[in-house]
């Protein structure tokens, strides 16, 4: 197993493009790592650089403790499963786990002994005749899984594995995946758009946006201190709320409503603009001993039934030919609301961030 | 079954209006242009004045074309089939034994009638140029020329070797005897012979029936209906053959190209072959002075340096009628269609076509060999070539069968002079000619072996 | 080994490769791009000079204009003929399945092998006879694209098999009846695939010689490529002066057409049947 | 679509088939029962000779040297030369840059869009023994390349001729390879041969068969060797459509001609069956 | 708008594939319908026959008043958005939202300014130009919409039209699926294979097996009362527990741990297999003052950080080398344990349901 480390790393494609425009990232011995962002962020070109299938246009990469920056991908130990799988179509799935080997001269016996070795934790020893044509999604899965375990590399790179499961699947996916990676100690760096699946299964994740990493931490820590508006949008489960608004008189004034400023953000002028957010998991209905000033009250536009709760989405001020804003709580299921009905939400301040309202948006710290 | 119809001579024979179709393998700003420009601005001009005179409004189109013979002819043969095409078309002597046993062309009697047999053309071509279009002893069509093949040598050349200038050998040995001594010169070709595949017809008219008419006897014989096989005649023709290009006297290699004819004249033409059998329109379409005519292949001195030489008999007296010097000749002429809806005026086309004043026109336009004696008397005189031809040579030329089988046996001699060329010996490539020759028109037709 | 010097030896390696492919591929063009403007042409691809004088040669002829022109008409009526009616029928093929359809295509294919071939000149002049269509083009044209239309179809299946039928099922959805679909839909998506089989079409026509020839009587309507021979000046030689610049100008509309083609749809091919 | 509807779209094109390609071609095929010519006793009244021109073919050396030529040309420049040439510049070009790729690509096209005419005489000029390019080049004197190679010349010109269709079908195809396919092999340090053999050429298996059974049959029919060599030196090289037009139209034995035709159509099934079996046995285990 | 009606439906493929396999089913007028099927259910062809694109081979299609069945899909009034969208490459977008216009000849000059109408409110105003090469995922999708839009259906088809967005945007594209439908009004029929799309969006909604409906209801319903096994697993954005074992004692014994009865299932005899489930969401960790016979303990084996809560994996039993059985939980983040320790947790009895233990897997009701 080892670290993987990238210097100054910057990936750029004969036509211009930077897909990676100057990471630096150290990944632990075997932790499994998310790189998470929008389509397009260079999330998949970092990866690639890392594989060697891409080469490195400035910067260094480190495997354990060679430098692999200038390494052809089959010198570097390291095993990538792909979106789709890539899985020979005319090849078993035995001959498929066992490619890598082939490529090495094992000799064929010890191949598939060593193809059974992978596939039997995965549940593929009945397969293993099979063709891929042949196998379900989550089976296709599995064997570009036990391929990449085949050959006992350093690191693991996932390219959105799940991706072309269907939603069910995925889930289950989901845990199977992470336990299989703990009980190998493999590093693994894990590419996803789904924040969803970033926070279930990553020890640490990060945050990219137009080829540069915005944040780096633990789930917990970037779910609840996105560090930047960007972050804050693109993490959670339901959009986060983000309203820009004033400073005004220790309260902020977001146009129509007016809510409490956050406590220890005192140092804030009159008249600065914010963005005020809060997830909609923070925000509950206004019981009867909400003090007045922290309740916001509007007319429901739309309820989403998420399971055991709804996202109720509340058009708020607005009166007087204003442009209202809108306000999204999660509800318990039993508190759901009719659409059109008048509600009262409390957002739990103590749960509010306050970002600048510049184009960088940082977290305005307290 | 559609070309057995039998032929009606008088068929619109005062039709006021009447169109008719000329067709020959030669075609305005291509190949010879200059045939295709005497067709369409001598001879149709003149036709439609002459039948307005009569009162009849005549159209007459040209559909020229510039291919290879097979293919006119492949066309032709189509055309007569079908009875669609032309009403009054060239082709070569050699055809028409083939396109009368087809039954695609009738006797001028049958076809035109009276008209034909009384025309006073006849009188000004000789037996020999008539029996070139005739099958059978019937007149298919009027002949429009003749020619007749000489040795042609560069006289530069035989200065260099040390060979008189106004050489004329009279055996084949001596041929042989001038080409070693030429072959003592750098970067010359002593002795080109048309032999191999790729000449086609050039092959068998120029090269191996000239010589095989110093042997002796003709190809055909008419009288028996016999073709020579492997006969000592042919194999000492072969043997020639071998004894030019195995020696390395003659280029074997030019004789396999493609391309082999138009090279050799090219080489002829840069000083670098010093005797090349060839038919007179070699001096006067390819080496002529003029370099408008003739292109790359023209020799501004052609009349100093180049010379020629009948062509001898294997020994003097061997030849075809015990000849001391022999020649081959062919030449086209103009036919009609049974099928043409207007004999009669085709016939007159075709009368015009040979008469006495479009047939001059023709030879000022290019000069050449016409069938008729009185236009050549007038025309030839200032060229000592084909003047040589007109009185030495067209009195000792033989003629090629016009039996249908001859494309064939043909086809066979040529096969038969490549084996040679390419290293068999002459009594292989006879024997193989022979069987070939067998195939193709029955071993009761087959004379020697 | 090092793997700096594996790339450069590699790059390299391309290089030469790659030069020695177009050293290949251009050197016979050397002499359709000399010749037009030598002095003196032959067999030779040199310059000795530079003229325009077999240009002008060239415009003086008379068969020139119109054979090009002619050229024109038998490639292009062809070429269109067949695009037409492979699109429709590779359509239908693609879209309904016919047991044995794969084997009579080919079947098609191979008869269409003997009508191109000489053997077959006699009977279709012997039908086109009694069709009346001898000596007019449009019977060159209906003979040229029955020879050419199997592979048309041939290679314009594999096009619409690549085009999603939610195209056209979308496009029936809102109402539009077959034809519709087709003429909205699939004929302009499958456009790309369409122009290359035109151009190969047309290139296939504009090089026939023998069919025009032995299916025209009249030489106005032959095209270049029967003109093309007959070049020969009296003594039979090649005349190279119009030879070489017919050849140049004869040329410019196929290579045109491709770059018109290439440029707004691509040239392309879609291959693989279905195995 | 209704079956009826696709019978309508169909139908055209089956009608000019029918009517311009299939009743000429059973034409043909009749001719060749018949002792049928063009000119002389045998165009008026051809006799029915049933299968004599099948056997008198197969028992002429000519025919079979020929049909030998043939399978070595198609072999040479078709199977062997365009497919991997083709398959080669597609390869190649895939990662070149814009230059080099149309500049390659335009050259190729060209070779393959030039009339058949033209390019009779760029090869002619190319090749020709006194002022060929190539002589010039090789600073070879008076080496006559069609005499002395003429089976070379017409492989090595078809392949010069042809090969862009194979390049262009094979560009198609290989962008049908799914890149990650490659990455992976990459990724287990396969070779660049060992990509090829275990990814490319296993995906594009169905591009090669199309590829490979039309060029077949298109070079079979190939008669442009004829403006080369004419055949020659000495029947050296001629192919099957040579032999053809020469027995038919130069010979006028069309009854033979056309009975060769049926062979030659034959030995292309036969040749096509066989690719299908290879390519496709593998095929069907899916 | 209108009513669509299904009578016994079944749709065979050419190759004996019976796509529908005998479907009755009543959609209200203007009613937002999902169909939620695991991959393969038949959803498409249930859709396409709708749509008229598959013939019925039995039973019968009516749409509003009328009896399409035997109609050509042109004369069905309804607009289709496909999975892939199928927007016409060669044309601008905005020819391809009027092309329905353009089959019915409406002039061009007000096709194009119908499809201005319907692209504005999509925010494609200023894409109209464009053709679909150039335009993202969402854009496209957009593009779809506004075509269907165009020609004024009186039924939407929509097959995915989400499941090619990216994760971001397929929540927000939810979302405004689900206003606009509101606002138009339009009976819409929606096939998903995720539960959660189908839960969030629809007023009522299908589950499908292999051609069959499974359970019709409200999401509210289908969420809270699979009526099978089938639809319990299905249903749900984590897997529900679902453990197998038998009556004991007035009790269920799961092997290993017994948990109580619910209420209203004293008629279970005793020894009768069940299926005892219950949602992760409906476990919690146990307190002090739960009753130590309705608490299961065990391991911590995974925890999946789900926003604010977690998704904790406990096995419980398998003691003596027995082997255990999994129970999961959705705990609020703060209470997120480490893998490992040990977890008493809470199953609320009032929300356990109890399923047959054959194949049907019927909800056994109280
Ligand atoms: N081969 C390439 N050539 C040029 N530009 C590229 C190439 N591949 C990707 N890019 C560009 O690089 C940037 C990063 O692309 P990348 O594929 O890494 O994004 P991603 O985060 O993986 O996106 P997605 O979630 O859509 O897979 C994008 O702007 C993309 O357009
Ligand atoms: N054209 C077809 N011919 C034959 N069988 C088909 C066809 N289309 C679908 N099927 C079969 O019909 C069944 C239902 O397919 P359908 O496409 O309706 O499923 P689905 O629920 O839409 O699945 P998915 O979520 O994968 O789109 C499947 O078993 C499928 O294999
Ligand atoms: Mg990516
Ligand atoms: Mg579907």
């Amino acid at each position: 197993m080892a670290t993987v480390e990238l210097t100054d790393l910057v990936t750029q494609y004969p036509n211009g493009v930077r897909g990676v425009d100057g990471v630096d990232l150290a990944i632990a011995d075997g932790e499994f790592f998310a790189l998470l962002g929008p389509s397009g962020c260079g999330k998949t070109t970092l990866l690639r650089t890392l594989a060697g299938l891409e080469g490195a246009t400035e910067g260094r990469v480190r495997i354990g403790e060679r430098d692999v920056t200038a390494l052809e991908p089959g010198e570097r130990d390291v095993a990538m499963v792909f979106q789709d799988y890539a899985l020979f179509p005319h090849m078993t799935v035995s001959e498929n786990i066992a490619y890598p080997l082939r490529i090495q001269k094992v000799a064929r016996g010890e191949r598939e002994e060593r193809a059974r070795e992978s596939a039997d934790p995965l549940s593929l020893g009945a397969l293993l005749e099979r063709r891929p044509a042949q196998l379900s999604g989550g089976q296709q899965q599995r064997v570009a899984l036990a391929r990449a375990i085949a050959c006992h590399p350093q690191v693991f790179l996932f390219d959105e594995p799940l991706s072309n499961l269907d939603a069910r699947l995925r889930l289950e996916a989901r845990t199977f995946l992470k336990q299989l990676q703990r009980r190998l100690g493999v590093t693994t760096v894990f590419v996803t758009h789904d924040q969803a699946e970033a926070l279930a299964m990553s020890d640490r994740m990060a945050v990219m946006e137009a080829g540069r990493i915005r944040q780096v931490g633990t789930p917990r820590e970037v779910f609840q201190r996105p560090a930047s508006l960007f972050v804050a949008n693109f993490i959670g489960a339901t959009p986060m709320n983000l309203l820009e608004g004033a400073v005004r008189g220790g309260r902020i004034d977001l146009g129509g409503v007016s809510v409490p400023l956050p406590a220890g953000h005192s140092g804030l002028g009159d008249g600065e603009r914010v963005v005020w957010g809060v997830r909609p998991e923070y925000v509950a209905t206004a019981g009867d001993g909400v003090p007045a000033d922290e309740v916001v009250e509007g007319e429901v536009s739309a309820v989403e039934n998420l399971g055991v709760t709804v996202l109720v989405t509340v058009a708020v001020g607005g009166r007087d030919g204003e442009e209202g804003v809108e306000v999204r709580a999660v509800l318990p299921e039993d508190d759901e609301p009719e659409v059109g009905a008048r509600l009262r939400l409390h957002p739990q301040t103590a749960r509010v961030l306050l970002y600048r309202a510049d184009d960088d948006g940082a977290l305005v710290e307290p | 079954k559609e070309a057995g119809d039998a032929a009606d001579p008088s068929a619109n024979a005062d039709a006021k209006d009447v169109t008719l179709v000329v067709s020959a393998n030669d075609v305005k700003g291509g190949k010879n242009a200059a045939e295709a420009a005497w067709i369409e601005d001598e001879v149709i001009p003149a036709f439609v004045a002459q039948q307005k005179a009569k009162g009849v409004t005549a159209k007459v189109t040209f559909n020229g074309a510039g291919v290879e013979d097979e293919q006119y002819k492949t066309k032709l043969e189509l055309n007569l089939r079908t009875g669609s095409g032309s009403d009054v078309f060239a082709a070569d002597g050699i055809w028409l034994g083939e396109l009368a046993a087809a039954g695609y062309v009738k006797p001028l009697d049958d076809v035109v009638g009276d008209a034909a047999k009384d025309w006073d053309g006849w009188d000004q071509i000789s037996e020999a140029v008539q029996a070139n279009l005739s099958f059978k002893d019937q007149r298919y069509g009027i002949p429009n020329g003749t020619d007749g093949r000489v040795l042609y040598v560069n006289k530069t050349l035989f200065a260099k070797a040390g060979l008189p200038a106004d050489w004329q050998p009279t055996s084949w040995d001596e041929v042989l005897d001038a080409a070693r001594a030429l072959k003592k010169l750098d970067g010359v070709t002593p002795l080109q012979v048309n032999a191999g595949v790729p000449m086609g017809e050039a092959t068998t008219a120029q090269g191996f029936l000239p010589l095989l008419a110093g042997t002796g006897a003709p190809l055909y014989d008419e009288a028996k209906g016999t073709w020579q096989g492997a006969t000592p005649g042919v194999t000492d023709v072969l043997d020639f053959y071998r004894q030019v290009y195995g020696e390395g006297l003659g280029d074997p290699r030019m004789q396999q190209d493609k391309a082999g004819r138009d090279q050799s004249f090219a080489e002829f033409a840069q000083n670098k072959i010093g005797i090349l059998a060839e038919g007179d329109y070699f001096w006067r379409s390819v080496i002529c002075p003029s370099e408008e005519d003739c292109g790359a292949t023209s020799m501004k001195n052609r009349d100093e340096v180049v010379g020629w030489a009948k062509i001898p008999a294997k020994q003097p007296g061997t030849g075809v009628g015990g000849q001391d010097f022999v020649s081959v000749s062919g030449g086209a002429g103009w036919m009609l269609s049974p099928k043409t809806k207007y004999p009669q005026q085709a016939w007159e086309l075709m009368a015009l076509m040979s008469s006495k004043e479009m047939q001059e026109k023709l030879s000022e336009a290019q000069i050449r060999v016409s069938a008729r004696a009185d236009v050549n008397a007038e025309t030839l005189e200032n060229d000592p070539l084909l003047s040589f031809i007109s009185e030495q040579v067209l009195p000792i030329t033989t003629y090629r069968p016009s039996d249908e089988a001859y494309n064939e046996v043909s086809l066979a001699i040529q096969q038969a002079t490549a084996d040679v060329v390419s290293g068999k010996s002459p009594q292989e490539a006879a024997a193989t000619y022979a069987k070939s020759l067998t195939e193709a028109v029955g071993a009761e037709h087959v004379a020697g072996g | 080994m090092n793997p700096v010097v594996r790339t450069l030896l590699s790059r390299v390696g391309g290089y030469v490769g790659a030069c020695l492919l177009v050293v290949f591929f251009a050197l016979p063009l050397l002499w359709l791009v000399l010749t037009p403007f030598t002095p003196n042409p032959t067999y030779r691809a040199s310059l000795s000079g530079v003229t325009l004088d077999n240009f002008r040669a060239l415009v003086d002829n008379p068969q020139v204009w119109p054979s090009i022109r002619n050229s024109l008409v038998l490639a292009g009526g062809s070429a269109l003929l067949v695009v037409a009616l492979a699109a429709l029928a590779a359509y239908a093929l693609s879209r309904v399945r016919v047991p044995g359809r794969d084997q009579l295509l080919y079947a098609l294919l191979l008869l269409s092998s003997i009508v191109t071939g000489t053997a077959a000149m006699v009977p279709l002049f012997l039908m086109l006879f009694q069709l009346g269509l001898i000596d007019r083009q449009v019977g060159v044209v209906l003979v040229l694209t029955g020879g050419l239309l199997p592979a048309a179809v041939f290679m314009l299946k594999d096009f619409v098999d690549s085009v999603p039928r939610s195209y056209e099922e979308s496009a029936r959805v809102f109402g539009a009846k077959p034809n519709q679909v087709l003429r909205h839909v699939v004929l302009p998506v499958i456009r790309p695939g369409m122009a290359t089989v035109g151009v190969w079409a047309l290139v296939q026509v504009w090089g026939n010689f023998l069919v025009p020839y032995v299916l025209l009587a009249n030489p106005s309507k032959q095209p270049a490529a029967v003109v093309m021979y007959t070049f020969y000046d009296a003594g039979g030689q090649p005349d190279f002066a119009l030879i070489s610049t017919f050849a140049l100008v004869y040329s410019v509309p196929v290579v045109l057409l491709y770059l018109v083609v290439n440029r707004r749809y691509g040239f392309a091919f879609q291959g693989g049947i279905k195995g | 679509m209704g079956r009826a509807r696709a019978l309508g779209f169909v139908a055209p094109a089956l009608v000019v088939i029918g009517v311009f390609l299939v009743f000429p071609a059973v034409w043909t095929l009749y001719l060749g029962l018949l002792d049928y010519s063009l000119t002389g006793a045998g165009a008026q009244a051809p006799t029915f000779v049933g299968l004599g021109n099948y056997t008198e073919a197969l028992g002429d050396p000519a025919f079979t040297r020929s049909l030998g030529l043939t399978l070595v040309y198609v072999g040479g420049s078709a199977v062997l030369g365009q497919n991997v040439l083709g398959f080669a510049l597609a390869w190649r070009l895939r990662g070149a840059g814009k230059v080099v790729r149309s500049g390659l690509t335009v050259l190729v096209l060209l070779a393959w869009i030039l009339p058949g005419s033209v390019v009779a005489f760029l090869w002619q000029a190319l090749l020709d023994r006194r002022g060929g390019t190539l002589n010039a080049l090789l600073g070879t004197t008076d080496q006559a390349w069609v005499l002395d190679h003429p089976m070379w010349v017409i492989v090595v010109f078809n392949i010069w001729r042809g090969t862009a269709f194979s390049m262009l079908l094979y560009t198609a195809a290989l962008s049908s390879v799914p890149r990650s396919h490659l990455e992976v092999a990459r990724m287990s340090g396969a070779s660049g041969w060992q990509q090829l053999r275990d990814v490319v050429l296993p995906t594009v298996r169905r591009h090669v068969l199309t590829n490979t059974l039309l060029i077949t049959l298109w070079t079979f029919n190939d008669f442009s060797p004829y403006l080369l060599t004419g055949g020659g030196p000495n029947g050296a090289s001629e192919i099957l459509p040579v032999y053809v037009y020469r027995e038919a139209i130069i010979g006028g034995h069309l009854g033979y001609g056309s009975a060769i035709s049926l062979l030659l159509l034959l030995a292309n099934l036969v040749i096509a069956v066989f690719y299908l079996r290879v390519l496709r046995g593998r095929t069907e285990a899916t």
